[in-house]
């Protein structure tokens, strides 16, 4: 499949949302979408380590593809992310104390994040190639970002309303979340094929 | 004067504007009365009964929500009606009745109830229930039937009456009995898209195409609202203007494939949507830039969804879209305060 | 704004912002002020002013001349009193106050048919003076702002360290609906309200002054420009007609197109604003080292049954007050000031002060009757009105959530001056002034506990 | 330090302890259920071919190479261009089947289709994966109708999609209602292939007819 | 004391059920559940791992070092996880093709490596082998739950039976990605009421208690 870059990128960002059309990093999504703050943090650092750890995955696959050991690729690729994780965790507490401070509770959550290891994953499943596989990493964390970033507003415009007892948590994240799914239908189709 | 008067302690102000949010609603549904009637004349019998079943449907869905849980009913606010009677100006007047009612509760229950009710819906309930429909039910909420048919008030569309959860019988032969020559079920959109058929522009701008409401009376009924101060314009005409602008440029490009800006106004639901949808308040920004963008996001994400996008219309999609969008948009647009351009006074 | 006439085709200079209330001024604009006769008892608070209450310089007994001073200021932001009729003291004990609390206060008896002639006083050359002795001047006079605020006027006229203040304006934009005392003061006195405003003007040496008029008050006007003549120096200028023109915010900004900064004074920009009636006061007592011992207030409202502006001797008791205009028995709430930002009374017992600039009598039924309160819609009513740019819709409903601090450092809470637009507008009749009163209490009662 | 150092290798030692036994566990899961995979991918392979070439009994698999000429290959998975030619229990050529791809309403939609080479019509059509609406355009690979337009479409005049009931050529398939854009790319996805592959089937075709 | 620690299996199975209770494990959650068939290998397939990976940190907990505890649990979830990948693939290749990408995703199921850290790495072998076929049957019954209301909702069918006859309306929706958050909405609900009733009853029950006594001394 020869796909072009544009419409890897709509499509990853928009029509196959990660997080809303495609269910990944749920937990992330329900659990840190309370404060647009939190989201946004959040977001950012996943776009970063996604991007970083799809880059070396990349690279890894190859190595592993040489060597006919492509049983090794799930336990390669969590071992990637988990490092990629702590190498950004120790870079950036070193750079920068004080992104540490803000980040800091969220870097290590970004390792059970299933989004950063479909990343990788999907990009070998697709036979992408290293800059296809950027670009989708980028489109992809970046529509996790905007979709968490957009959770986050409009649950913290319902925190000022009287939502009933009932629906008050999960439940009405969900409903929120099956709203935004439902907007996000009308993307379906668009950035090429027509 | 005695001085045994009992007085009212009250704060200030003491005087208050005539302006309710009951009256509000109250004149919204007014400005919907002729479009509705125009619906129902055009397409006759069924069109009517949806309408009554999708407004007595809101209506009765948050009444008995209220009464269940135990609070006081809220539908004196008349904004179910005016849901209700959006959702079915939205619907293909043969719509399954049954689906109407499924529509209309999940307008009230999860797209307004359960945040809360009135002012606290993050979404139009109405697009809600719209959009689910549309999810739900893809062939029926497209299928359009021909307007003003010989015997339209005399008997139903048989697909009305189909029964609860299941299909409605197919068409044809009912098609077949009333249908003007060429009559596809496409509305206007869909033609354009998929078959390149331009329809003229001037049955359009009155709403005599299929699937389409009079353009022209929708603006005279948003007009209304405007000039009795109950409705802002800035987000329909920045939406018209967006989607217009973004038209005109799609159509610059490639004028075999793309329409002219006013056709691309006058089509589908972009006007219902400008005029009556994306101006809810309650999930549109309340900074008057944040109008502005509010509604330009909305008429080019339009425009796009239609001439990019695998489906025809996209103005139920874009006015979600920006509704969602709409507290960011708030957030970015505050108004300036006055005296805050200045450096603060040291104290 | 007035390149090539452009005038004509817009009117006058008009407040982008804001809300057209019903005037309801036709009761009284027409009726020319009138004297109230001495109740039995004058209450006379020593603190009808922002700032330190003054101190009582008479005993109990003492006999006591209309126009002689009865408390002296105590610091710089305080004023003087001075007894407001010939009379004896009778004691010098707390009284209620409008807002509630009791505030000490000289009782003053008046003695019957005593003449309301002023005998106090002295003459001044006020064209001799240096700024400073003119500030000193007016402080003895015991002016206060008499456009509601009660502010002492001697302190504005004290320009601040480091400033210069190039122009006076005088503010002659009477807003709040039913009051019309600044509007007779204008047609009545408009060469006491100009003379004032020379004064200010060599006090804070400034070389000319804009007097603004909302263009509802035509007489009041044609009354200045009459009396102006073709002086140079002070230029009357007609605003149109909306609430709150009468803020000095908005009439500066309307007016000279200045901004004052959040927080700061319209000293900031250059400029010191007074209103008409403080100038025509000044105008009127400082050439005769007179004080300030009487004041027009305005007393209407729809369950009045002589309404009229009434020079009424300050500390006088609000019930005497109605007494003599009379109140129908659809009375139900008395308020001091404007019914946009006047306070409505707990008790008929309260003296007439210096920042009273109406009485209001309410009837039933009227515009703010119980109504039901509707969440809110979101519909912008009051972002669209309120003057200063704020976002009353988000402050209601953070409010509502007790979210007072964000209120303050994210929503610019504090510029708020309730000018009540926003709840005057609110379809959903949501109490929003209200509401930011009480988040401001709280935001000062937790600075105050940490 | 030495107290440190100690712990280091410590944790050295156990993770590799882990990775030993972590390899052990994947590598023995992944030969001991190498071959019924394998089996299985066959199965399925072989059951979707018969499905479009009925009574086929025996098929043998071919990569195009790039520059047009064709490969025997064993079996397994593969990303190259395949050709499977299918035959009966007698030995009889039935056809060949291909594969082909094309960007749907929602995502790529891959399917097989059956051709043959003596008529250069497709003869049958099923869906491998799709996403498209369920209900409506994933009718592409159920409705029997559609599928019916399958049983002999000329290849001769480019393949296209017309609008439902609107069928008049044998070249042309008839969409399904409501669900246009799914049945146009599948027009379009045959096109593209038919004219790509029929000018190497039709140059090897001797050799695929023998099955060699 | 013992009688007061519930029993691993029941806790996972229903009083800390992961799906409703704990909300752990979204994804696969939403994601494979549009039909029960899917539903239930998705959730038996999570079940096998949490087993496998469960009972192994269990074996070693006590040589673990502290520092290098999460990069050993995770190595062994993705061994166990692979171990399943090859197992699906073996059992049945049209099962595997619809669980899809989320076999493997099943790594960073948090579900498993919150049971690691808060069970296994505590408890002996046989006890975390019986939490772990708790929570994955849990896990699975989460699952069946919501792949039946998609499944009869969104279909007409359960398992691939016809329940409508021919002539149903299917509802699209809920085999589309909005369908499952609105389902799982739906269930958080019911389950949400539930708590609510029993709760207002044991405050009307304890209630009734602090009455009595003062009552009978009167």
């Amino acid at each position: 499949m020869n796909e072009s870059l544009g419409h890897i990128f709509v499509d990853a960002f928009l029509i196959n949302n990660f997080v809303l059309c495609v269910f990944l990093g749920m937990c992330s999504f329900l659990g840190l979408s309370s404060k647009v703050s939190t989201a946004w943090r959040m977001g950012v650092s996943v776009i970063f380590v996604i991007t970083v750890s799809a880059i070396l995955s990349y690279g890894t696959n190859l190595i592993l593809v040489a060597f006919h050991a492509e049983y090794l690729r799930l336990i390669t690729y969590i071992v990637i992310i988990a490092a990629t994780v702590q190498l950004t965790e120790m870079f950036i507490k070193k750079k920068s104390p004080e992104l540490f401070r803000e980040l800091g509770i969220y870097l290590p959550l970004i390792t059970t994040n299933c989004a950063v290891l479909a990343v990788p994953l999907f990009q070998t499943a697709r036979g992408y190639n290293l800059l296809q596989s950027t670009v989708f990493a980028l489109a992809a964390s970046g529509g996790y970002c905007m979709a968490m970033v957009l959770l986050a507003l409009v649950r913290e415009r319902t925190e000022l309303s009287d939502v009933p007892s009932l629906a008050r948590g999960t439940a009405l994240t969900l409903v929120l979340a099956s709203i935004l799914s439902m907007a996000f239908m009308g993307f379906a189709g668009m950035g090429g094929g027509g | 004067m005695s001085g045994t008067t009992i007085i009212e302690v009250r704060t200030s102000p003491h005087l208050h504007g005539p302006m309710t949010v009951e009256t509000i609603m109250r004149h919204v549904i007014y400005a919907l009365l002729p479009i509705a009637a125009f619906f129902s004349w055009h397409f006759g019998l069924s069109a009517a009964l949806l309408l009554a079943v999708t407004t007595a449907g809101c209506v009765l869905a948050e009444h008995t929500a209220c009464r269940l849980s135990g609070k006081r009913s809220t539908v004196n606010d008349y904004s179910a009606a005016i849901t209700g009677l959006l959702l079915g100006l939205t619907l293909p007047p043969g719509l399954p009745l049954w689906m109407a009612v499924v529509g209309c509760l999940v307008a009230i229950l999860p797209g307004k109830l359960l945040f809360g009710g009135l002012g606290s819906n993050v979404f139009n309930p109405a697009l809600v229930g719209r959009a689910f429909l549309q999810a739900a039910f893809p062939v029926a909420v497209t299928n359009y039937t021909p307007g003003l048919a010989a015997n339209r008030f005399v008997e139903f569309i048989p697909s009305t009456w189909a029964v609860p959860l299941m299909k409605p019988a197919p068409l044809n032969d009912w098609l077949a009995k009333v249908a003007v020559d060429g009559f596809t079920g496409a509305t206007p959109l869909a033609m354009q898209k998929f078959d390149h058929i331009y329809s003229e522009l001037g049955p359009l701008l009155w709403g005599l195409g299929p699937g389409s409401l009079p353009g022209c009376l929708i603006l005279l009924c948003g007009a209304y609202l405007v000039a009795r101060g109950m409705m802002d314009w800035r987000i329909t005409a920045s939406m018209i203007a967006g989607a217009a602008a973004t038209g005109g440029i799609f159509h610059l490009v490639n004028p075999a494939l793309y329409p002219d800006p006013v056709w691309v106004v006058f089509t589908g639901g972009l006007l219902l949507g400008a005029t009556f949808m994306a101006t809810d308040p309650v999930a549109s920004p309340v900074t008057p830039r944040g109008m502005w963008i509010y509604g330009l996001l909305m008429g080019v994400l339009t425009v796009l969804i239609r001439n990019l996008g695998g489906l025809p219309e996209g103005v139920m999609y874009a006015i979600l879209f920006g509704n969602a969008l709409s507290p960011l948009i708030d957030r970015l647009t505050p108004p300036r305060p006055y005296g805050a351009r200045k450096a603060q006074v040291p104290q | 704004m007035n390149f090539f006439g452009a005038e004509r085709f817009f009117g006058p200079k008009r407040l982008w912002r804001g809300i057209h209330v019903p005037e309801h001024k036709e009761q009284t604009a027409h009726l020319p002020i009138r004297r109230l006769p001495f109740p039995p008892l004058l209450i006379v608070p020593l603190s009808q002013h922002a700032g330190k209450p003054a101190k009582a310089i008479v005993h109990e007994g003492q006999e006591v001349v209309r126009g002689e001073p009865i408390a002296e200021a105590d610091g710089l932001m305080s004023v003087p009193m001075h007894a407001p009729a010939t009379g004896r003291v009778e004691r010098i004990a707390p009284a209620p106050s409008a807002k509630g609390e009791l505030t000490p206060a000289i009782y003053i008896r008046p003695y019957p048919g005593a003449s309301q002639e002023v005998l106090y006083g002295a003459e001044q050359n006020i064209d001799q003076m240096t700024p400073a002795q003119v500030v000193a001047a007016v402080q003895a006079t015991g002016v206060v702002g008499l456009g509601g605020a009660a502010f002492p006027t001697h302190v504005k006229l004290k320009v601040p360290e480091g400033k210069k203040i190039d122009t006076v304006v005088v503010n002659g934009c009477e807003c709040e609906p039913y009051l019309t005392t600044d509007h007779r003061v204008m047609v009545e006195y408009p060469r006491q309200v100009l003379h004032g405003a020379r004064i200010a003007m060599r006090a804070v040496g400034a070389d000319r002054a804009v007097v603004g008029v909302e263009d509802n008050k035509p007489d009041a006007l044609a009354a200045l420009r009459a009396a102006n003549g073709d002086r140079p120096g002070i230029l009357i200028e007609a605003v149109a007609a909306k609430y709150p023109q009468g803020a000095e915010k908005m009439l500066v900004k309307v007016l000279l197109g200045r901004e004052i900064p959040s927080g700061g004074l319209p000293a900031d920009v250059g400029l010191a604003v007074f209103n008409v009636a403080t100038l025509a006061q000044i105008g009127e007592l400082l050439p005769h080292r007179q004080g300030l011992i009487e004041r027009v207030v305005t007393i209407a409202g729809p369950a009045v049954r002589k309404p009229g502006n009434y020079l009424i001797p300050l500390g006088t008791p609000l019930r005497w007050a109605l007494e003599q205009a009379g109140c129908t028995d659809q009375a139900v709430s008395v308020v001091l000031g404007g019914p946009m930002m006047g306070a409505a009374v707990g008790s008929f017992d309260i003296p007439l002060t210096k920042g009273v600039t109406g009485v209001l009598v309410l009837a039933k039924g009227g515009a703010n009757g119980e109504a039901h309160v509707f969440p809110c819609i979101h519909c912008a009513a009051c972002v669209n009105v309120c003057p200063l740019q704020l976002d009353p819709s988000h402050l209601g409903l953070l409010a509502r959530k007790d979210r007072y601090e964000e209120m303050e450092t994210v929503y610019h809470l504090n510029d708020c001056f309730e000018c009540g637009c926003c709840s005057y507008v609110c379809p959903a009749h949501i109490p929003l002034v209200q509401y930011f009163r009480v988040a401001k209490q709280m935001n000062r009662e937790r600075k105050a506990r940490s | 330090m030495t107290g440190t150092t100690t712990k280091s290798t410590q944790m050295i030692r156990f993770l590799g302890f882990v990775s030993l036994l972590c390899g052990v566990l994947i590598v023995g899961a992944h030969v001991a259920s190498q071959s019924r995979i394998r089996v299985n991918q066959e199965e399925i392979l072989r059951e979707s071919l018969a499905q479009l070439l009925p009574g086929m009994t025996r098929q043998v698999i071919y990569i195009v190479t790039p520059t047009g000429e064709l490969t025997p290959a064993a079996s397994g998975e593969s990303s190259d261009k395949r050709i499977f030619a299918g035959f009966d229990a007698g030995g009889k050529f039935l056809g060949v089947v291909l594969e082909a791809s094309e960007r749907g309403y929602a995502d790529v939609i891959s399917a097989m289709y059956a051709y043959s080479p003596a008529s250069k019509t497709i003869t049958g059509f099923s869906v491998l994966e799709m996403k498209e609406t369920p209900g409506l355009g994933n009718k592409i690979g159920s409705d029997p109708e559609f599928l019916a337009n399958f049983k002999a479409l000329d290849t001769t005049h480019p393949v296209a999609a017309v609008k439902h009931g609107k069928k008049t050529n044998p070249w042309e398939i008839d969409a399904i209602s409501g669900a246009t854009i799914s049945s146009r790319a599948v027009g379009r996805m045959l096109a593209a292939s038919v004219q790509e592959m029929a000018p190497i089937i039709a140059r090897h075709r001797d050799r695929i007819e023998r099955g060699n | 004391m013992k009688e007061t620690a519930p029993n691993p299996f029941i806790n996972g199975l229903w009083r800390q059920n992961p799906t409703f209770v704990q909300i752990l494990g979204m994804c696969p959650t939403l994601a494979i559940t549009n039909s029960v068939q899917n539903a239930i290998a998705m959730g038996l397939a999570t079940a096998f791992v949490l087993i496998c990976s469960n009972g192994l940190i269990a074996a070693i907990r006590k040589h673990v070092p502290k520092q290098v505890r999460i990069a050993t649990y995770i190595a062994i979830i993705a061994t166990a996880v692979t171990v399943t990948d090859y197992l699906v693939k073996a059992i049945s290749i049209s099962v595997y093709k619809a669980l899809g990408p989320f076999i493997p995703l099943i790594v960073a199921n948090c579900l498993v490596l919150e049971r690691a850290e808060g069970f296994a790495a505590k408890k002996p072998v046989i006890p975390s082998m019986m939490d772990g076929a708790g929570m994955g049957l849990g896990f699975a019954f989460g699952l069946t739950c919501l792949g039946t209301v998609r499944e009869v909702l969104g279909a007409g069918t359960f398992l691939g039976i016809h329940l409508f006859g021919p002539n149903f309306e299917p509802w699209v929706l809920f085999l589309l990605p909005p369908g499952g958050f609105i389902s799982l909405a739906i269930w958080l609900l019911i389950f949400a009421s539930y708590r609510e009733r029993k709760d207002r009853r044991e405050r009307a029950r304890a209630a009734l208690l602090t009455v009595q006594p003062a009552e009978a001394q009167s």
